[in-house]
């Protein structure tokens, strides 16, 4: 999270308007790490060609994850490759997100039964934001996964919160 | 002029991967350096290594078809022809000839649509965004092609040993022959824009030279092996399916802007191939019979003892199956032949001396997907 | 172009007993058992011969045979003989089109076969994926070690029948 | 030097072909689809999320053996001779009673291999596509209409079924064994 996230004690109203101002400016520029692992990965590829332009969101892949925004973790990640990637994850600045695209990335998909090298779901290396099913999920359930996480990004605050 | 040849420069190891925009996945590239020159490059796979042959030992054979798509995930089609053909021959199936013949279409759209990844993202990687944008959008027909045929735009599951799962959506020949007449000034396009420019033949010509016999020997195949000169395609010289029915050409590289056996070779072979596709999908659009697809599918796919090895010409070379089967529902051992795995065997060889900047041009010249080198 | 009659009668009268049985009882594929260490030495022949020149290897796999057996001996005591990893090569000449099947199996304790990486470079990954899968040891390999597992997988060899996976590795938790 | 100038040239040319093209897409119409406010027909046989109709389902477990990946999951309990389940829309007589039809869409591959084997065609693939979750734990869907209580229901009333039957067999296999241990 970022540096001003979840710092203050209480609402007023020149926090929501930073609030908004600053969310807005986050999820209309979600830069992405350019990183692809396996089959999804085509169909993110095919996601940002012609027919469905992910630049039309602010995504715009980046070759280094530390002017990144956003890790889509498309495919299986294997024992040898989880590592990488969470340094990948580590590297990114704050604030970051991370999209879980497709079954491999989600819990190991058709490989978590014997699968002696999957990682079983990408969430025991790094944190997950928002999954995406689907084997590969087309190009507009990763639209519809952006959206998602836009919303919740809209919905983020400076404002600690109560912790029941 | 003084001569700088025998200057000695520092060494150096440079990382290449597994997180690189130009390594198609997740290859990793350990290159040492001597100046700008290249001494040696160690590619380190195995970061997609998702267990296929074990899987296959613990499925009945309809259900390795799933995982027989996830392996070369550009050419899932031709994958499952593979298999198909190798279970049917280990069964002594005889599959209807209609099914032949969607077969033969379906490898043949899904060998085009390889290319166009292939060039697609070559271009991109010497760095012409354009081209990569237009075969996208070709691609994407193709794609809906498929999708409306099986139901999925990328992993098929659609042919079957003894058969396919559907039979062709009734838009389906109109849609292909549409698509025929469309992309081929497509290719004279892509040639303009693209394989003629003098910026990607500077690139891209006298790089990565593969003389014909060290590509024998370190058992390259498909697009690369035929850019070296030799005429072998299995299509022709180990006909399978009903190959032998059509009429089409082997392009071969003739060194047309450099030597022969340069990376611009092994581009303008995958070119001219599309042509050929086009030629035998047009024959073979037109001569498809009527019939039954599902009829030769068996209940149960249970082989007595038996071993086999059967090969398909895939979009990357020679896509081989060993089967051994013990008499089970599962087979005993599935050993895949992967001609990506066997090619990046050479970038070593290849790479001996060239600069730097050239070992992105000679990885996307050879045409890797990684998910097929590591399965 | 040979028919594989013709080869194995040819090998056999050159190499003796370095060359096993040729078993053609099987309905699709034939093949023919080699001694695992006079390997090297019958594919020089078989690539380097005029009426040969099989110059593609197209395949080189590992194979666990999967006959462990376990025997009664005399005391009374049941011990378990280890079955036989083997190595199964297809090569075939692109000059005349003909095609061979090799096979040559060693004991699953001591599992070592000739190279044949000088022979056929396309060998030299084949061989590795089948130490890193089997423990295969290919003797005279010069760069032998796992390609497609990590370097410093500890647990075994996948592809044996008897492998079983580990409930840790680096931290990470292994089975779902 | 007349090489150089050759090769600035015919830079130059080729670049001049491959910008006529760019120039003549621009007058082509736009491929792009404009996603959230205009979303494409999938075609008939599209494959997406799965739906099970419980109307129809017979219990057979026939989708779970097919699943490659075994992300189904069916507990089934027989139901009583008393019991009424009704009947499926093809006629079918229902002898089971589902207490569990879990499907976990994290692992699906959405391969259709469960929908083909199925006799009374009540699991398919719908055009459903946009389900994508913020927690895991919802993708594993569970399709039995069932309420939690009338699954225990069910369940105590077989297990009661089947402690009845064992009681009258023993009771009717019991002189037998009586009778061996007197001599």
């Amino acid at each position: 999270m970022g540096l001003l996230d979840q710092q203050f004690a209480d609402d007023n109203i020149v926090i929501t308007k930073v609030d908004d101002l600053l969310n807005w400016a986050r999820l209309s520029s979600l830069w992405q790490v350019g990183f692809g692992l396996a089959c999804c990965a085509i169909e993110m590829m095919a996601t940002s060609a012609s027919h469905y332009d992910f630049d039309r969101f602010g995504v715009i892949p980046r070759a280094s994850p530390r002017q990144a925004d956003i890790i889509i973790i498309s495919g299986t990640v294997t024992l040898k490759m989880a590592t990488r990637i969470k340094r990948l994850y580590e590297q990114m600045p704050d604030p970051k997100y991370v999209i879980s695209m497709g079954s491999c990335s989600n819990c190991g998909g058709p490989y978590w039964e014997h699968g002696y090298h999957v990682l079983k779901g990408i969430d025991r290396v790094i944190p997950v934001d928002v999954y995406v099913p689907g084997c590969p999920p087309r190009p507009e359930a990763l639209l519809e996964g952006l959206l998602k996480l836009q919303e919740k990004i809209r919905n983020e605050s400076l404002v600690k919160k109560d912790v029941a | 002029m003084s001569d700088y040849s025998n200057l000695k420069t520092e060494e150096m190891v440079l990382n290449m991967g597994p997180q690189h925009p130009s390594t198609h996945g997740v290859l990793r590239l350990e290159i040492k350096l001597d100046g700008e020159l290249i001494v040696e490059v160690k590619p380190h796979v195995g970061y997609l290594h998702r267990c296929f042959e074990k899987h296959c030992e613990a499925m009945t054979y309809p259900q390795i078809v799933p995982y027989v798509d996830r392996m070369d995930y550009l050419a899932s089609m031709s994958n499952e022809l593979g298999y198909a053909i190798a279970v049917e021959r280990l069964m002594g199936i005889q599959v209807p000839e209609r099914v032949e013949y969607i077969r033969v279409i379906m490898a043949e759209l899904q060998r085009i649509a390889s290319h166009m990844v292939a060039l697609g993202t070559y271009g991109l990687d010497i760095g012409a965004f354009t081209p990569f944008l237009y075969l996208f959008a070709d691609r994407e027909r193709i794609l809906s092609i498929f999708e409306e045929t099986c139901g999925a735009r990328l992993l098929y599951n659609y042919i079957w040993v003894g058969g396919l799962s559907h039979d062709l959506h009734p838009d389906f020949i109109r849609k292909a022959k549409e698509f025929v007449t469309y992309f081929r000034p497509k290719i004279t396009e892509l040639n303009n824009l693209l394989s003629y420019n003098k910026i990607f033949i500077e690139r891209t010509a006298n790089v990565g030279i593969l003389p014909i016999e060290t590509a024998i020997n370190y058992g390259m195949t498909g697009p690369n092996l035929r850019a070296s000169g030799l005429k072998w395609d299995l299509r022709r010289d180990d006909p399978y399916s009903i190959y032998d029915k059509f009429e089409f050409d082997i392009p071969v590289g003739k060194g047309w802007v450099g030597t022969l056996g340069d990376c611009w070779d092994r581009y303008f072979v995958r070119v001219l191939e599309m042509e050929q596709s086009l030629n035998i999908l047009d024959q073979a659009l037109a001569q498809i019979p009527d019939g039954d697809v599902t009829s030769a599918i068996p209940k149960r796919i249970k082989p007595a003892e038996r071993q086999i090895y059967t090969r398909v010409e895939n979009p990357r070379g020679e896509l081989g199956y060993f089967i051994v089967s013990k008499g089970g529902l599962q087979p005993h051992r599935v050993k895949v032949r992967p001609p990506s795995f066997i090619s990046l065997g050479l970038m070593n060889e290849l790479c001996k001396g060239h600069l730097v900047a050239d070992v992105i041009a000679i990885l996307g010249s050879i045409d890797i997907v990684l998910g097929e080198v590591d399965r | 172009m040979k028919s594989h009659e013709e080869i194995y009668n040819l090998l056999k009268e050159k190499f003796g007993d370095a060359i096993g049985q040729s078993i053609t009882n099987l309905p699709v594929e034939s093949f023919i058992e080699v001694s695992p260490l006079k390997i090297h030495e019958i594919s020089y022949f078989l690539r380097d011969d005029n009426e040969l020149l099989f110059d593609n290897l197209m395949l080189l796999s590992g194979l666990d045979d999967m006959n462990d057996k376990k025997v009664k001996q005399e005391d009374g005591s049941i011990a378990d003989v280890p079955g036989t990893l083997s190595v199964v090569y297809h090569i075939e000449s692109t000059s005349f089109r003909h095609k061979i099947v090799l096979k040559c199996s060693c004991p699953k304790d001591k599992p070592e076969v000739e190279s044949v990486n000088s022979i056929w470079r396309s060998a030299d990954w084949n061989e590795r994926e089948a130490y890193d899968m089997f423990g295969i040891i290919f003797l005279n390999h010069p760069d032998l070690r796992r390609i497609l597992m990590p370097y410093d997988w500890e647990h075994g060899f996948p592809l044996r029948k008897d492998y079983k996976n580990p409930e840790f590795y680096q931290g990470m938790k292994v089975p779902y | 030097m007349r090489e150089y100038f050759s090769n600035i040239w015919s830079g130059l040319f080729t670049v001049l072909v491959g910008m006529k093209i760019t120039f003549k897409h621009l007058f082509e119409p736009s491929v792009t689809i404009q996603y959230p406010d205009e979303k494409p027909k999938l075609p008939e046989r599209a494959r997406n999320r799965l739906y099970v109709n419980m109307d129809d389902c017979i219990g057979c477990d026939q989708c779970s053996r097919a699943c490659p990946v075994s992300c189904i999951e069916i507990e089934t309990v027989k139901a009583l001779p008393t019991d009424d389940l009704g009947k499926t829309s093809q006629g079918k007589k229902k002898a089971l009673w589902v207490t569990k039809f879990n499907i976990d869409f994290a692992k699906c591959c959405y391969c259709q291999l469960c929908v083909f084997p199925c006799p009374t065609e009540c699991i398919y693939m719908t055009e459903t596509y946009e389900f994508s979750e913020y927690q895991r734990d919802s993708l594993n869907y569970s399709f039995v209409t069932l309420t939690p209580s009338e699954i225990e229901e069910k369940k105590d009333n077989f297990a009661k079924f089947e402690a009845e039957k064992a009681a009258q067999k023993a009771a009717a296999a019991a002189p037998k064994p009586a009778q061996k241990t007197d001599e």
